[in-house]
């Protein structure tokens, strides 16, 4: 492997030795820092090693074994992320769990990973351990974070962080050689050791808990790290799934191996603030994060005064014009250049400071496709925004784009020791250092993964550019073909609907059908201020999404796809023929997405039934009630007749030449 | 626009409660600082400093002093201008018994008599609130004002009835009297302006700044909180009479080199009020910009009709100006009843969220 | 000195009847206008909370106009008329200009557009009217002059001057007057309904703006009878505006809205002031009428925050 | 795992182990003759929630004023850890450790959150005039110390997000919770809560209850409150005081009172 020789060659091959040799080399650098009690807290890495050794010395006096599976739960804390590896250097591996997954999600995960320890946020986490003590027979200490509402709970196998740790200083105390004892017990832990599991999420079926390496975590983070040039200096905002392979490569594993420093925010609700005082020089979302920044900077600039906004719509002209080829260091005309300058001052600096991306070095969009509109727009601020492609079981990088070399279309050429290839089937494979071990406790699924000599089926379908750029179509198994064999790629249609900011979510319906038929959810934030500007009056969503003026904008956005479908030669038989807004917001609470915020195509399928049934028999609405979890947890239900409307289709020739029109 | 906060963390309480925690802030007031102390010294001429900025800074000085009293505490004075004369006479009365003590020590020692002063006329603040306090106040300004008039051994007797400032020097150089350089006097004034308002803004954000304020905003929740009203308000009266008081010395010792009862007025009292009403109540920044605009339009406003060529008498000009001063006035109220200081942070927060307008 | 103090006034107000008799005339002249003043205050606060301290410019103002325009060769009946409607036309765009755009302003800020408004009529008056003193045109408008020596006790002679007469009985009517027009006209009930609660006022349909354009003018009504009145007594001239601050403490002790307190706070300040000057003013080198006013009012408000007429206030929370 | 105790409390009326913390005997309060509270007896417990309930106008938020020294009552005593105590100035009440919310919000509208929790702390900052003036030192390291507890508290109450906003741009909700915080920053051994859910809607109203309930518990706190809403008070409460027109008409923990026929009378508008 060849990138392993530069990028492995100093400080270790797993976390824990990473971190002794961070405390050595950068001992008084700040590793962590966490808004709590209004300020940053900090920690420098030497500070983080007496944290991660007094609290693994203290697990290690609960009971903890080489080889424990422990729970980690809640949101983006450095206890958290220290837990981790205090649970690594005693041998132990650490399961990482989406904290706002329902008891029953959780309780099965828990279960199939059989953790004998839990590391948690608070209260809300406790009570959700506690309530699943029969299914998850295995569990026997949990420690928390946030003491708050516990105090009159039993203590007897519950233990708060503090104690945890006062119990390893006690030991250090008594023995100063500890010390050297516990880094002596994982000197001889190895790259191939499994460092860590996270339970894939998945479309469907039971998550899987994908078994990562040392060596694959290492390795990879430190290809990332030698691509994008980042080192010491960096700073990271943690603010996304701990469990989420992407959260724990750039908040972790990218953060030991290049030292760092990673921020984690206050609370969900200080998010914006907590960035803009930060500001990031590397930083990592997925697209729907840039819609909502995007979003949110357009509605606030409906609201601007008539100058300012005229000014606004000038510079971001300019910025489209002359913005990327300045990034990308290409010829641009003087007038632009200066313009493009003037811009800056005005209008791009402001904006990337209120974002908190004033010192962003480079940025990465991953999880999904990015809206080719939203992606140039930030590009053209001057931000160095790049897609990714990435997997959990490949240690995230497969394809990066690297800089210089981005189009909005496709994902980028093969990661650092990433090798790529298109099966016969259209199924895009990989072979990387990043790898994962296997599926824990499913050979099986393993097998079907993962071949023999190490390829590892994606599952997405995709193409090779010429320019040797890899570009996704959709799902493979997902990929269909309509009655009269024209290939049906939902996923493509949907996103080129949602690139619209009005619309935001699609579920596209067409395998084995003889047309094209769509769900379309519209976006609360966006069509609320665009009906408060042009008068529509309304009382709730469902009243919003059935007003016939918002019908009319959205038969706008699904007609302007079709033109764009009509005119790329494989997919202009697949143009969307009739479609319907939903009149409630799919919601992950009633399991309509997955906690990642992805469409349950099947899920969808089965509860819309007979508004997919109306969408083919040509009826003009359909009435429909549905089941709906309230934020409280109460179930309710809300009924609405549903409008379906008709669309006129392009030919595929001619929709060029309309278009241009 | 310019203020480009992105990257400004605060990872301690030090920090996140400073004067100025924003970094823009900081530069800003380097910049004023520097053109304070070192451009104006090196640009202006004698008109400039004596007619202009050594006034301008006493009124800001006072405009601090009465703020601290109205602008924090909430306690509505009309006497400003009387507490400002304690501290003149009290400078006076000490440079005649102490002529070899420095006269700056003198004049900071003043302050304290006024301080006494304001505590005692701040008694009935117990009892009495909003314009019935003023009137107790108003008090203050009629008898005090006739104790200038009336106490020979105040003015030692003169037959002017006016104080007279005797030649002092510090270090060398001549800072008071009719001798002393206006660059010399302004740089004490200005020194003293900018220590006095630095210390109380400490003040203000502490521990005692919040109890004024408390009381200021709900007095009766202050008190079942455990301010005691009496203390605290006393205690703004005297603050606020101290730094009125140092500033009515300065007035005349670095400013006028003499001066008669009639100095310190109601006139005056209104003045310093209205700086503090369109600088902004409760606000050290706005006392300041109030004190700039009530001092300097006037100056302004006479030299206009010279610099358009216009032949007008100087009285018709003077005519003039006070009823554009009485029309700016009320159309600033209008405009903006929190002042200069509010408007200021309306403009800084629209810099800070440009190019949004929230 | 404690004789002085304690004793020695006494015997001179006993030795001396005629002399304590002129001085209470004159504390009497003297608490009717500060009650006039005074009234004008309080017809402005009560209907509208605002502390008018522009009105003591309105009396200087209301003065200069009518001795102006009879100087400019207008007849003294017609000038008086004249200067009622100039009054009129003042309230009017007092309330268009100032109140309006300023309603509910906290009070110092009403507070400190009355100075601002005093400021403007100050600069105004003096570019119009010029700085000097002017003579009241008393004879033209049919005011008496002169005076009438009361023999008293043996050798004692009490002076009464006309037209403090004259202006004790005006003062009196206009009293009585405004006091029917507030109790017998619907625009007076109106007032007092906005007084009251201005809610209250607004259901019934009574425009404030109105009421308040009402009321200034009424309050400059008041102001043009003080001007006669005080400008016939020494001159008309802008160090009239001073005896405006006399208004204040006669309002501490008459209470803010109470029209009886104005007259009452009025002549004990009048009588108290004189009387004090007179016989205690000497020890302390005189000129103690300056403040002494504000001392009887300060000592009275620590015992009675709320005024003679005020209404107890209970706080609640 | 063995299971935790709950959140179960423990009986508190009549409970020989609690201690007296307050007991106001045959107090009688008029303004100008006219009764506000006639003869009322009834005494608060340590670490106890005791409610004061009663329809509009029976004296409850009087008899409040009465307990932090703002009302004098004209008769009775009020006696409070063990002591008689006679007229007492409302800061010297709150300098013994009881402090109180409004049934309006009484928050300094003029300042932050922060600030306003920070006011809470006034009694126990002690730095004078002339280290305040230099910051620096010890008037520092104080209001630093001061702000750790404030911290504590606006993490305790869950308000990180509006830290720095003044407090008159909140809306009404979060408002009350400042005010609450602003209470629990005296660190009081009695707390005063009138109407701490008036004008709520469901959601605040639990989250309202939720903190009542833990700053009773995490603090031992003893919890006056005055509410409408005959649940949340059956919820929080361990005993209950009824008032109507001044009197008291029943006392006891909230099942008894809620089946007592005079309050059923009382808020039934029986006449009298």
């Amino acid at each position: 492997m060849a990138g392993l020789a530069g990028a492995a060659s100093s400080g270790g091959d797993t976390f824990p030795k990473i971190l002794l040799h961070n405390a050595d080399v950068f001992g008084t650098r700040t590793a962590f820092r966490e808004k709590d009690f209004g300020i940053w807290q900090s920690w420098t890495w030497s500070e983080v090693l007496n944290e991660i050794r007094t609290f693994s010395l203290g697990l290690a006096d609960l009971g903890l074994q080489k080889g424990d599976k422990v729970a980690i739960v809640g949101s983006n804390r450095p206890r958290l992320y220290w837990s981790m590896v205090a649970v690594q250097a005693l041998g132990g591996v650490p399961v990482p769990v989406y904290a706002d997954s329902v008891a029953e999600e959780m309780a099965y995960v828990l279960g199939h990973a059989e953790v004998r320890f839990a590391v948690v946020e608070d209260q809300e986490q406790v009570d959700k351990l506690l309530s699943m003590k029969e299914q998850v027979t295995s569990l026997e200490q949990v420690v928390y974070d946030e003491a708050r509402g516990l105090r009159s709970y039993d203590h007897t196998c519950l233990h708060s962080f503090e104690t945890v740790q006062q119990l390893g200083r006690k030991n250090l105390e008594a023995k100063p050689d500890l010390a050297e004892a516990w880094s002596e017990g994982f000197s001889g832990q190895t790259g191939a050791d499994v460092a860590v599991m996270l339970y894939t999420s998945g479309t469907t079926g039971r998550p899987k808990g994908v078994m990562l390496s040392f060596d694959n975590l290492v390795i990879s983070a430190r290809n990332g790290n030698a691509f994008d040039n980042l080192d010491q200096t960096e700073e990271v905002l943690a603010y996304l799934p701990m469990a989420w392979i992407g959260d724990h490569v750039f908040s972790l594993a990218q953060a030991f191996t290049a030292g760092y420093c990673v921020n984690c925010p206050e609370s969900m609700d200080t998010i914006d603030v907590d960035r803009l005082e930060i500001a990031p020089t590397y930083f990592f979302a997925p697209p729907r994060v840039f819609e909502n920044m995007l979003t949110a900077i357009m509605v606030k600039m409906e609201d601007a005064g008539k100058l300012k906004r005229k000014m606004f719509d000038f510079f971001m002209g300019v910025a489209r014009r002359a913005g990327e080829k300045i990034l990308n260091g290409e010829q641009v005309p003087l007038s632009d250049r200066l313009l493009y300058g003037l811009g800056e001052f005005f209008v791009y600096g402001p904006l990337k400071n209120r974002m908190g991306l004033t010192r962003l070095k480079v940025g990465y969009t991953a999880g999904e496709a990015i809206g080719p509109e939203i992606f140039r727009f930030y590009r053209s601020l001057g931000l160095n925004l790049k897609q990714l492609y990435g997997q959990t079981e490949a240690s995230v990088y497969i394809t990066l784009q690297p800089d210089g070399e981005i189009f909005g279309d496709t994902v980028g050429k093969p990661a650092p020791d990433v090798e790529l290839k298109i099966a016969d089937s259209g199924e895009v494979m990989y072979r990387s250092p990043g790898v994962f071990v296997g599926y824990f406790k499913n050979d099986e699924a393993t097998r079907s993964t993962k071949t023999e000599d190490g390829w590892v089926h994606t599952g997405d379908a995709g193409i090779i550019a010429e320019n040797g750029h890899l570009k996704i179509i959709d799902r493979a198994k997902d990929v269909g073909k309509l009655a009269d064999g024209s290939l049906f790629a939902p996923k493509y249609i949907e996103n080129k609907l949602k690139f619209f900011p009005n619309i935001k979510e699609v579920v596209a319906f067409g395998d084995g059908r003889d047309m094209v038929g769509v769900f379309i959810n519209i976006d609360l934030t966006s069509v609320g201020s665009w009906a408060e500007r042009n008068n529509v009056n309304y009382a709730s969503y469902q009243e919003l999404a059935a007003h016939p003026d918002v019908y009319k904008m959205i038969e706008g956005h699904v007609d302007q796809v079709n033109r764009d479908l009509s005119g790329e030669p494989m997919m202009a038989g697949a143009q969307v023929r009739r479609f319907l807004v939903l009149h409630k917001e799919l919601d992950a609470d009633d399991g309509e997405l997955t906690r990642t915020q992805k469409v349950r195509r099947s899920f969808i399928a089965e509860r819309y039934a007979p508004l997919i049934e109306a969408l083919y028999d040509g009826s003009k609405g359909k009435h429909i009630k549905t089941e709906v979890t309230f934020e409280d947890g109460r179930i309710g239900s809300i009924e609405a007749t549903v409008e379906i409307r008709d669309m006129p289709l392009y030919e595929a020739a001619s929709g060029m030449e309309e278009a241009a029109e | 626009m310019f203020y480009r906060e992105a990257g400004q963390f605060k990872t301690s309480y030090e920090k996140d409660q400073a004067l100025f925690p924003i970094r823009q802030d900081k530069i800003g007031l380097g910049v004023i600082l520097l053109i304070a102390f070192v451009v104006i010294p090196l640009t202006a001429n004698d008109f400039f400093l004596a007619s202009i900025m050594i006034p301008f800074l006493v009124f800001s000085l006072a405009a601090i002093g009465l703020n601290v009293l109205t602008g924090f505490c909430g306690q509505l004075s009309l006497g400003t201008g009387a507490f400002m004369g304690v501290g003149a006479y009290a400078a006076y009365k000490l440079t005649t018994i102490f002529p070899d003590v420095n006269v700056i020590l003198l004049v900071l020692t003043s302050g304290i008599f006024s301080a006494i002063v304001g505590a005692i006329f701040g008694l009935p603040s117990l009892r009495i609130k909003g314009l019935y306090l003023a009137v107790t106040t108003l008090a203050a300004q009629f008898f005090l004002e006739w104790c200038f008039i009336r106490i020979g051994w105040l003015y030692n007797y003169n037959a002017s009835g006016a104080i007279e400032i005797p030649t002092r020097e510090m270090l060398g150089v001549v800072i008071s009297g009719a001798e002393a350089t206006p660059l010399a006097r302004y740089f004490v004034v200005l020194s003293i302006t900018v220590v006095i308002a630095f210390l109380i803004s400490n003040v203000l954000r502490g521990r005692i700044g919040r109890s004024w304020m408390m009381i200021r905003d709900m007095d009766i929740a202050a008190e079942l909180m455990g301010i005691r009203p009496l203390q605290t308000k006393l205690m703004a009266f005297a603050v606020s009479s101290y730094i009125c008081g140092v500033a009515g010395a300065m007035m005349v010792f670095f400013w006028l080199n003499a001066a008669e009862p009639s100095s310190y007025s109601i006139t005056l009292s209104f003045q310093i009020l209205f700086m503090v009403i369109l600088g902004g109540l409760g606000s050290v920044g706005g006392a300041f910009m109030g004190a700039a605009f009530i001092w300097i339009l006037p100056i302004v406003l006479r030299a206009i009709p010279s610099m358009l060529g216009v032949d007008i008498g100087a009285e018709t000009v003077e005519h003039l100006a006070f009823m554009v001063i009485g029309a700016l006035i009320i159309f600033f109220l209008i405009v903006e009843p929190h002042g200069f200081a509010r408007l200021w942070q309306i403009a800084k927060q629209k810099l800070r969220v440009w190019p949004f307008p929230y | 000195m404690l004789y002085d103090i304690f004793v020695d006034p006494f015997v001179q107000m006993y030795q001396m009847p005629d002399f304590f008799l002129q001085v209470l005339w004159e504390g009497f002249v003297a608490g009717i206008l500060y009650a006039l003043i005074a009234l004008g205050f309080v017809l402005i606060f009560k209907a509208s909370g605002v502390f008018n301290f522009a009105q003591g410019i309105m009396v200087v103002f209301a003065g200069l106009t009518l001795v102006g325009l009879h100087e400019n060769g207008v007849p003294a009946f017609l000038a008086l008329i004249l200067t009622i409607g100039v009054m009129g036309v003042l309230a009017y765009g007092i309330e268009r200009v100032v109140m309006r755009p300023l309603v509910n302003q906290p009070d110092i800020i009403l507070l400190m557009a009355t100075i601002g408004l005093t400021y403007f009529l100050i600069g105004f008056g003096e570019l119009i009217f010029g700085g000097e003193p002017k003579r009241m045109i008393t004879e033209e408008l049919g005011l008496p002059t002169g005076s009438t020596a009361f023999e008293f006790g043996e050798r004692g002679l009490v002076i009464l001057q006309h037209i403090d007469i004259a202006a004790a009985v005006i003062a009196i009517l206009m009293v009585t007057a405004l006091g029917i027009f507030f109790n017998k006209t619907r625009i007076g009930r109106a007032l007092r309904a906005v007084a009251d609660d201005h809610q209250a006022a607004l259901s019934v349909g009574i425009s404030l703006n109105q009421i308040w354009a009402i009321v200034w003018f009424a309050a400059g009504l008041v102001a043009l009878a003080t001007g006669i009145m005080w400008g016939a007594r020494s001159d008309v001239s802008f160090a009239l505006e001073i005896i405006a601050f006399k208004a204040l403490p006669v309002l501490i002790l008459g209470g803010f809205t109470s029209i009886p307190g104005a007259i009452i706070g009025g002549l004990i300040i009048g009588f108290g002031e004189k009387i004090a000057e007179l016989y205690w003013g000497g020890l302390v080198g005189g000129g103690i009428e300056s403040w002494f006013a504000y001392i009887i009012a300060l000592i009275f408000l620590l015992f009675r925050p709320q005024g003679l007429f005020g209404e107890k206030i209970i706080e609640r929370v | 795992m063995n299971a935790y105790v709950g959140a179960e409390k423990l009986p508190v009326a009549g409970d020989p182990e609690r201690e007296e913390l307050l007991r106001v005997d045959n107090v009688s309060l008029s303004f100008g003759g006219v009764k506000a509270i006639t003869d009322i007896s009834f005494d608060i417990l340590k670490g106890e929630i005791r409610a004061i309930i009663g329809p509009n106008g029976a004296g409850k938020t009087s008899m409040l004023n009465v307990i932090n020294g703002f009302y004098h009552p004209q008769e009775g005593t009020i006696t409070w850890q063990g002591k008689v105590r006679r007229k007492m100035k409302p800061y010297e009440a709150a300098s013994q450790g009881i402090a109180r919310t409004f049934q309006n919000v009484a928050l300094f509208k003029g300042m932050t959150t922060l600030d306003n929790i920070m006011s809470g702390r006034s009694l126990k900052m002690h730095k004078n005039f002339f280290w305040q003036l230099l910051w620096r030192g010890p008037a520092e390291r104080e209001e630093i110390e001061h702000r750790r507890k404030v911290e504590d508290i606006i993490d305790f109450l869950e308000i990180q997000a509006i830290r720095k906003t003044p407090v008159g741009r909140l809306p009404y909700g979060l408002q009350k919770r400042v005010e609450l915080g602003r209470a629990l920053a005296m660190e009081p051994d009695l707390l005063l809560l009138d109407e701490p859910m008036a004008g709520m809607n469901l959601e605040e109203k639990e989250d309202m209850s939720r903190f009542i309930i833990d700053v009773n518990q995490e603090f031992g706190t003893t919890i006056a409150l005055i509410e409408h809403d005959m649940g949340v008070v059956m919820d929080l409460s361990d005993r209950v005081v009824v008032l109507d027109y001044g009197k008291k008409i029943a006392d006891g923990p909230p099942e008894e009172v809620q089946a007592s026929q005079a309050v059923i009378d009382a808020y039934l508008g029986v006449s009298h």
